[in-house]
């Protein structure tokens, strides 16, 4: 059987790799996808917690529910932001929105 | 107790196989002789003038955003619906009033114009 | 080593690495693309967890909505898009550096948990129990607040989007 | 239902409309006023229950014990702070002629804005209508006045200006008195400036919320130091006896005085800010930019009588310490001076003006002057008189003259002239056009000469005279009598040069009676301002004294010690109000009877310089504006900015700046060569390096302020897990 | 348990029972049914696109007053052999600078998309694939890694015109999917569980009675998920160039075609189940072939209605086919969804009849309100009016035409 520490260390790596994403990537549609990838590694904690742990209960699963539904309002919304930066300035990569230079 | 998702997979596998193997056979049997012009686009049967990158219309995007929306709510709706018989008429108002929110959006969407393809 | 173990490692390293490739890759449809790929992994990781609803939801939410969205604003953006060059931008060694040192700290930070080791689940067999689910999230005692409240959020985010999303009319009329 | 709960809805209701109409129903006039005017009409219907029961219950009573409902507000150091209304002898007769004068003004404003006649073409929110073109049957299209663009907010101010009105009177403790207070403020203000696209409205409105704030700055920190010697702002513990003991005998720091007459001084000048007397006066005339109801309403009727209330409130304060017949304290002189004197000066200027309705506002300063001059030698009674008496003729005159310029404004629209409506010179022979409001006019202008023994005005004014005389102060009688000798002078004039003669423009002689619903008002006004004098008969009055009970005085006897009446009814001040009014009267009516059209103020040659004087108010404003403003600005532009500012701070910040500069210089040229001199460039660079790499920190990329975040709030994890949980174990 | 009651059920007991003889533990004999069933049935599938293919040509034939493939075997029924054997030795033509993987997976998922749907179809009392709790949602998931499939075609085949394609069908795919994500909700409901074999015994009165208007809904908008005529604007081969899959040859381009064939008929299987009782039927729970043979028949039904429609109907403009879809097709499931919960909600539970009737008499409300909607729609925002080219040949000589400005603005128009 699969013991969770396997589930908790890949999630974390996935997390991690996600992180590096939304970090690194120049393209902010790519760290939106690195968000994403840090989403599913958090649903998958979450459900890998409820899965071996709290089955009884319901809370995992309307935690899930409730991120994945978060998720998708928050990608939509960041890439209609992306969208519309684009069609004002004809940008997508994340070092020329500069707007915030102090 | 992981029947079903192992059935599931092991037909994932065959469908994706079947086609494959298909395609394989058909290579093997086919003649291959590739040349320069029989390997060029092909486009609508003209020249190809630029580059493939053609501007896309907004339009996709706020399509794809709706349908977003109304995916994303299958998430409670079904649930919603798997449970329909052992709830109250409480429940099932709260349905409604979630339906009925989502379908506000839809209308808000309808009004802004954002539906409309030109 | 059981064979669910086998198909869980084989897994997880694909997932692992085509999340790298979308982190890294140097087109953005292919880094969609990896990442529908690094969905699909997630998804048949939460199927190893016996459960059967969500899945199938990760598969039709993410692959078919949001992974779908993201490639239509990939193109609508292509125009810009440097294909050419690195992907990262200047500083990439210091969010390496961050990521490796959060993925350090939190692997021994969770080694230190007795709970680590547990293999028994405690999901029936026959997956999770989508009619108590349901029931709890109409339940006035259980998640009808979360449940309304999602749907206001999505409304918020629909009405947001489209009011980004969508040119301006009146500025030129 | 009961008189507690009828003090708890009296105020609220109007505050109801105020909220319905700015949230709901302001798109629709006829729903606006309809609310505004129900809550209010609710209201008076309330006030009247109360007023007689109260005169069925309170008369016999005492002053100890009120009807009052309190409950605690907001928990403090000491005990709780309890709000409650309370009625009696004082608020019941306020609440009286307020609940009469506010619903007569919520009626005559439907008339005034021109309810139910089209919209004009030009109108624009925040001025004044400019007439709209209707065509009748025959086709012919005539100019009339439209309605006010801006209809269903002025209700709306108005009731919330009712509310705050309500509210001071039947509140039982200061500072919610105070509150009322400044609603007050803010509602003058915003209907001062109603018309707010006038840069003229606009002024006064900021003048006026500027000027009474002096005022109320003073009051609330009497209030403050009454708050901390006393522990309560309550009345009913405030003035028992043992806390005014207190107060009394306790020694204020400042110049000599107890405590008590401190406060009484502070909170009198917010007396003076919002009754406008002699040194913050300035704010009243110019208040006139508003709309007429708004004038009649907040600079004649009620607000400014609530100055006028507040320091009838707190006279026991006040007068602390202080008998009947001994020497005034040093509050009560000051009172008794400013009054004096403001009626004095305020009449003077009335004189010179020309527009109607400043004649008016000046008129109102100069009886304000006396009720508080009244007030400063004591005669409680006959301050509280006057201010009943005063609320009414005053707002029927205010009533009467919007109702004139209305016409006017009738005659100008018809006849494209470019006259001012409210300039008396280009008005006269009103009293054929217009008789109704003629007659009420005059009604009130007798009231307000103190036209003998008919008129309310005549009492109330020959009783704080008599009371003036009696208590001997000499000085403040002459000038008293004066001043009433003035105050009829320009009141003939004013009625003289409106109505009497021949008209003096065109506009004057289509002027056209104005409609019911704005006449009404008028009529009802009219006939209190004749008979709210009945209830106020000295007993000792020769001939007609005793015919009537001298209710009021009866009255208001409870609550407050008096000049007890002496039997002999000295006649020297009756004589003298009977000379002053016929006096003046007949000399305005002399002297302005045969002004012809485009002729200058016939008083312009024999007073020559006087009379510009008059005409410029005494150069107050100029003077204020000398002495007040011009320094603020300056200290605002020239000190602050100019100096301050740019000087000595952005001279300090380029010192630093070029201090690096040299400092760099310093290095690049001194320095560096001799650090490449040694050979050792690694440090530089290093520096170079790290400075380049700080000044990207603040590059506006998103992704590097997530690196730090994340990097930081690493670190801190790190940091709790070493510390909190020692190396090792995480505590599970 | 006789051969000719559950011919599927017995071979899989006798199969399990032989493994068993000899000794493989039962894990692994689970395994290797699963493997046989699973490729039995797939490979049934893919051959059943041929007869699909054949039975789609005749019938398009006769309603286009043809005969249709008569030569080759009877009724010329091996016509589609033929066919086969000639893609089967077809030459790949693969065009310069396509992106290879994309490009080559994309057919591969286009027919797995389908051919997954399959798993989780019951075929009669005994006989599918699994059990599964989630299948509804399980559908549409599949379905929407099909999406995922045109965009690589699209993409892949380095060509601006499939790239529009591929959009245009990805937006045609997506937008009919919801509302037929929110028309599967009501056999969910009624059912009370979301595995297709709980739907189908769920049903001894049809689905398609409780809720009519619901069955529409989805049957348009699985047609329009096809993307087969009258929804078929990806390839409009008289119009545009043949769609996102313009750049494949040989199988590749088969795949495509097997894709579209056996998604038609798989809608039809999924319509049956979900709103026609799937194997219910008289005798079906005892005879589990009969089951069979019931569905069969109910699919075969509902094929040769979309068949019809194919060839009955014209072709939707893209503007229009979006505007009923989301501004008609979605509201109206939304409404009905949550009028059905309520109505369904407070009618007796035992009382079936009254159930039916009063269900039938809401749909048919709710459509009429609809209509009633559409049509003042249309009253509000009348569509511009088309100039139609008329003819200056016909009407007068040809200087006429070129002068008169009636023609000019027609020819702009």
């Amino acid at each position: 059987m699969i013991p969770l520490s396997w589930y908790l260390i890949f999630s974390t790596a996935l997390f991690c790799v996600g992180l590096f994403g939304v970090l690194a990537r120049k393209n902010a549609i790519g760290i939106l996808m690195g968000v994403e990838l840090m989403l599913n590694a958090v649903n998958l904690n979450l459900l890998a917690f409820w899965s071996y742990l709290y089955a009884a209960q319901m809370n995992g699963l309307v935690f899930v529910a409730i991120v994945f539904i978060t998720a998708s309002a928050e990608v939509a919304v960041g890439l209609a932001l992306i969208i519309s930066v684009y069609r004002c300035r004809r940008i997508v990569v994340a070092d020329e929105m500069t707007e915030l230079r102090g | 107790m992981l029947n079903d998702w192992l059935y599931i997979g092991i037909f994932a596998g065959i469908s994706i196989f079947l086609p494959a193997a298909a395609i394989t056979i058909a290579g093997i049997l086919g003649p291959r002789k590739p040349d320069l012009l029989k390997n060029s686009i092909y486009e609508c049967g003209i020249e190809t003038v630029g580059t493939t990158w053609v501007q896309f219309k907004a339009q996709y995007y706020v399509y794809t955003l709706v349908f977003l929306i109304f995916d994303v709510e299958t998430i409670l709706l079904y649930p919603w619906a798997v449970a329909y018989h052992q709830m109250l008429l409480f429940g099932v108002i709260e349905g409604v009033i979630f339906i009925l929110i989502l379908l506000g959006g839809l209308l808000y969407t309808w009004r802004k114009g954002a539906l409309e393809w030109v | 080593m059981a064979v669910i173990q086998i198909v869980f490692i084989l897994v997880a390293v694909v997932t692992i690495i085509s999340a790298g490739m979308v982190v890294s890759v140097r087109s953005m449809v292919h880094a969609a693309l990896w990442l529908v790929l690094a969905l699909l992994g997630v998804a048949a990781l939460f199927a190893l967890l016996q459960v059967r609803f969500f899945p199938v939801v990760q598969v039709l939410v993410y692959i078919g909505a949001i992974a779908t969205l993201i490639i239509v604003a990939v193109m609508l953006t292509r125009q810009v898009m440097q294909d050419v060059g690195s992907q990262l931008n200047s500083n990439w060694w210091l969010a390496a550096f961050v990521s490796v040192t959060l993925f350090i700290g939190m692997v021994w930070a969770l080694s230190n948990w007795p709970g680590m080791m547990t293999t028994t689940r405690a999901v029936p067999p026959g997956g999770e129990d989508i009619v108590a689910f349901g029931k709890a999230l109409t339940d006035p005692a259980g998640f009808v607040i979360p449940f309304e409240v999602a749907s206001v959020l999505l409304l918020g985010a629909l009405i947001g989007a489209i009011f980004l999303a969508t040119e301006r009319k009146e500025k030129q009329g | 239902m009961t008189t507690e709960l009828l003090l708890w809805l009296i105020p609220l209701l109007p505050l109801l409309a105020f909220g319905l109409i700015s949230l709901f129903s302001f798109r629709s006039r006829g729903v606006s006023h309809g609310l505004a005017l129900g809550s209010v009409g609710l209201s008076w219907l309330g006030s009247m229950v109360i007023f007689f029961r109260a005169i069925g219950g309170l008369t016999s009573i005492s002053s100890s014990d009120f009807r009052a409902s309190r409950f605690d507000w907001l928990p403090l150091g000491k005990g709780t702070f309890q709000i409650g209304m309370q009625l009696d002898q004082l608020s019941t007769v306020t609440l009286f002629f307020v609940a009469w004068t506010v619903l007569m003004i919520f009626i005559y404003s439907v008339g005034y804005h021109n309810y139910g006649s089209p919209i004009g073409e030009y109108d624009l929110p925040g001025l004044p209508p400019h007439g709209a073109v209707i065509k009748d049957k025959k086709g012919r299209s005539h100019r009339v006045p439209s309605v006010e663009p801006l209809y269903s907010r002025f209700f709306a101010f108005f009731a919330l200006f009712a509310f705050a009105m309500y509210l001071l009177v039947l509140t039982d403790n200061l500072l919610v008195l105070y509150i009322a207070w400044e609603i007050m403020g803010l509602c003058s203000y915003l209907l001062i400036g109603f018309w707010y696209a006038r840069p003229s409205a606009r002024d006064a409105a900021v003048k006026a919320f500027i000027t009474t704030r002096v005022g109320d700055m003073f009051m609330l920190i009497g209030l403050a130091a009454l708050y901390s010697i006393s522990g309560t702002l309550s009345y009913h513990e405030i003035f028992s006896a043992q806390a005014l003991e207190k107060l009394v005998s306790s020694q204020a720091p400042v110049l000599g005085l107890s405590w008590a007459g401190l406060i009484g001084l502070l909170i009198f000048f917010g007396t003076i800010g919002k009754s406008a007397q002699f040194p913050l006066h300035v704010w009243l005339p110019d208040a006139m930019e508003g709309p007429t109801p708004v004038s009649a309403m907040i600079h004649a009727a009620t607000m400014v009588s609530a100055g006028v209330y507040l320091a009838l409130r707190t006279f026991p304060l006040i007068s602390a310490g202080w008998a009947p017949g001994d020497a005034l304290n040093p509050t009560m002189m000051v009172m008794a001076t400013i009054g004096a004197f403001t009626a004095l000066f305020a009449a003077l200027i009335a004189v010179g003006q020309n527009d109607m309705k400043r004649v008016l506002a000046y008129s109102t300063i100069s009886q304000l002057g006396f009720m508080i001059a009244a007030l400063g030698i004591g005669a409680y009674v006959a301050a509280a008189f006057h201010l009943v008496t005063h609320a009414f003729f005053k707002a029927l005159l205010f009533l009467g003259s919007g109702s004139v310029i209305h016409g006017m404004e009738h005659g100008v629209l018809h006849t494209n002239e470019q006259v001012d409506p409210q300039n008396m010179f280009k008005m006269g022979g009103l009293r054929k056009k217009m008789p109704l409001t003629f007659w009420t006019f005059l009604i009130g202008g007798f009231a307000l000469s103190g036209f003998p023994l008919v008129t309310a005005g005549f009492w109330s004014k020959d009783e704080i005279l008599s009371k003036v005389f009696e208590t001997g102060h000499l000085l403040i009688f002459i000038t008293l009598a004066l001043s009433a000798l003035i105050t009829a002078f320009y009141t003939m004039r004013q009625i003289t040069l409106t109505f009497l003669g021949k008209p003096r423009s065109k506009s004057a002689e289509h002027a056209q009676e104005s409609r019911p619903v704005m006449t009404l008002p008028l009529v009802v006004l009219a006939f209190f301002a004749i008979t709210a004098g009945w209830v106020g008969i000295p007993g000792n009055f020769p001939a007609i004294g005793g015919l009537l009970p001298n209710w009021f005085e009866h009255f208001l006897a409870g609550i407050q010690l008096e000049v007890e009446i002496t039997n002999a009814y000295s006649l020297a001040p009756l004589f003298t109000s009977l000379v002053v009014a016929l006096g003046g009267l007949t000399l305005g009516w002399l002297v302005y009877r045969r002004v012809s059209m485009g002729s200058p103020d016939p008083l312009q040659k024999p007073l020559g310089r006087v009379h510009t004087w008059l005409v410029n108010k005494f150069y107050v404003d100029e003077l204020y504006n000398l002495v007040l403003v011009r320094p603020a600005y300056w200290l605002a532009e020239t000190f602050s900015y100019q100096w301050i500012d740019k000087g000595l701070l952005d001279g300090i910040l380029y010192a630093i700046g070029r201090f690096g500069l040299w400092l760099g210089q310093f290095f690049r040229t001194t320095i560096d060569r001799l650090i490449n001199w040694i050979g050792d460039k690694v440090i530089a660079d290093g520096v170079r390096g790290t400075g380049k790499q700080l000044s990207t920190a603040q590059s506006g990329r998103l992704q590097q302020y997530l690196i730090l975040m994340v990097a930081i709030s690493l670190l801190i994890g790190i940091f709790f897990i070493f510390t909190l949980f020692g190396s090792g174990n995480l505590g599970y | 348990m006789n051969f000719l009651y559950d011919p599927v059920g017995f071979l899989a007991e006798w199969l399990r029972g032989l493994l068993s003889t000899w000794g493989i533990p039962d894990v692994w004999i689970t395994f290797m049914l699963f493997l046989v069933g699973a490729g039995l049935l797939a490979t049934g599938a893919m051959v059943l696109v041929v007869f699909l293919i054949w039975g789609e040509r005749k019938v398009i034939g006769r309603v286009q007053d043809r005969f249709g493939p008569n030569r080759v075997g009877p009724w010329g029924i091996f016509q589609t052999f033929a066919d086969l054997l000639k893609i089967f030795t077809k030459e790949y033509i693969t065009p310069t600078g396509v992106d290879i993987v994309s490009y080559n997976l994309a057919p591969i998922l286009a027919v797995a998309s389908v051919l997954m749907v399959w798993a989780v179809i019951p075929f009669s009392i005994t006989f599918y694939g699994t059990d599964f709790n989630a299948a509804v949602l399980y559908i549409m998931a599949v379905g929407s890694i099909g999406e995922v499939g045109v965009v690589m075609a699209g993409w892949g085949s380095n060509n601006k015109y499939a790239m529009l394609a591929a959009f245009r069908a990805v937006a045609q795919l997506i937008s009919y999917e919801v509302p037929m994500v929110l028309s599967l909700v009501l056999p969910v409901m009624f059912a009370g569980s979301m595995s297709l074999v709980g739907i189908v015994q769920s049903q001894p009165v049809w689905n398609i009675f409780l809720a009519p208007l619901g069955a529409i809904v989805f049957l348009i908008s699985s047609i329009a998920e096809v993307g087969r005529a009258p929804f078929d604007l990806t390839e409009s081969e008289s119009e545009l160039v043949a769609g996102f899959n313009i750049e494949y040859s040989g199988l590749k381009f088969g795949m495509f075609y097997v894709a579209d064939f056996l998604h038609a008929f798989t809608i039809s299987l999924l319509f049956a189940t979900f709103f026609l009782g799937g194997w219910q039927g008289p005798g079906a729970a005892q005879f589990p072939f009969l089951g069979f043979v019931y569905y069969v028949l109910k699919t075969g039904c509902v094929y040769f209605l979309t068949v019809l429609m194919r060839a009955a109907l014209p072709r939707f403009r893209i503007d229009q086919m979006m505007d009923l879809n989301w501004k008609f097709l979605t509201p109206l499931s939304l409404v009905l969804v949550m009028l059905s919960a309520l109505v369904y909600k407070i009618l007796p539970k035992n009382m079936v009849f009254l159930q039916v009737i009063v269900m039938v008499v809401l749909n048919v409300l709710v459509y009429v309100v609809a209509d009633w909607l559409l049509n003042y729609y249309e009253k509000r925002n009348p569509r511009p009016a088309v100039v139609n080219e008329l003819r200056p040949m016909a009407r007068f000589p040809y200087a006429v035409a070129q002068s008169s400005s009636v023609s000019k603005k027609a020819r702009e128009g």
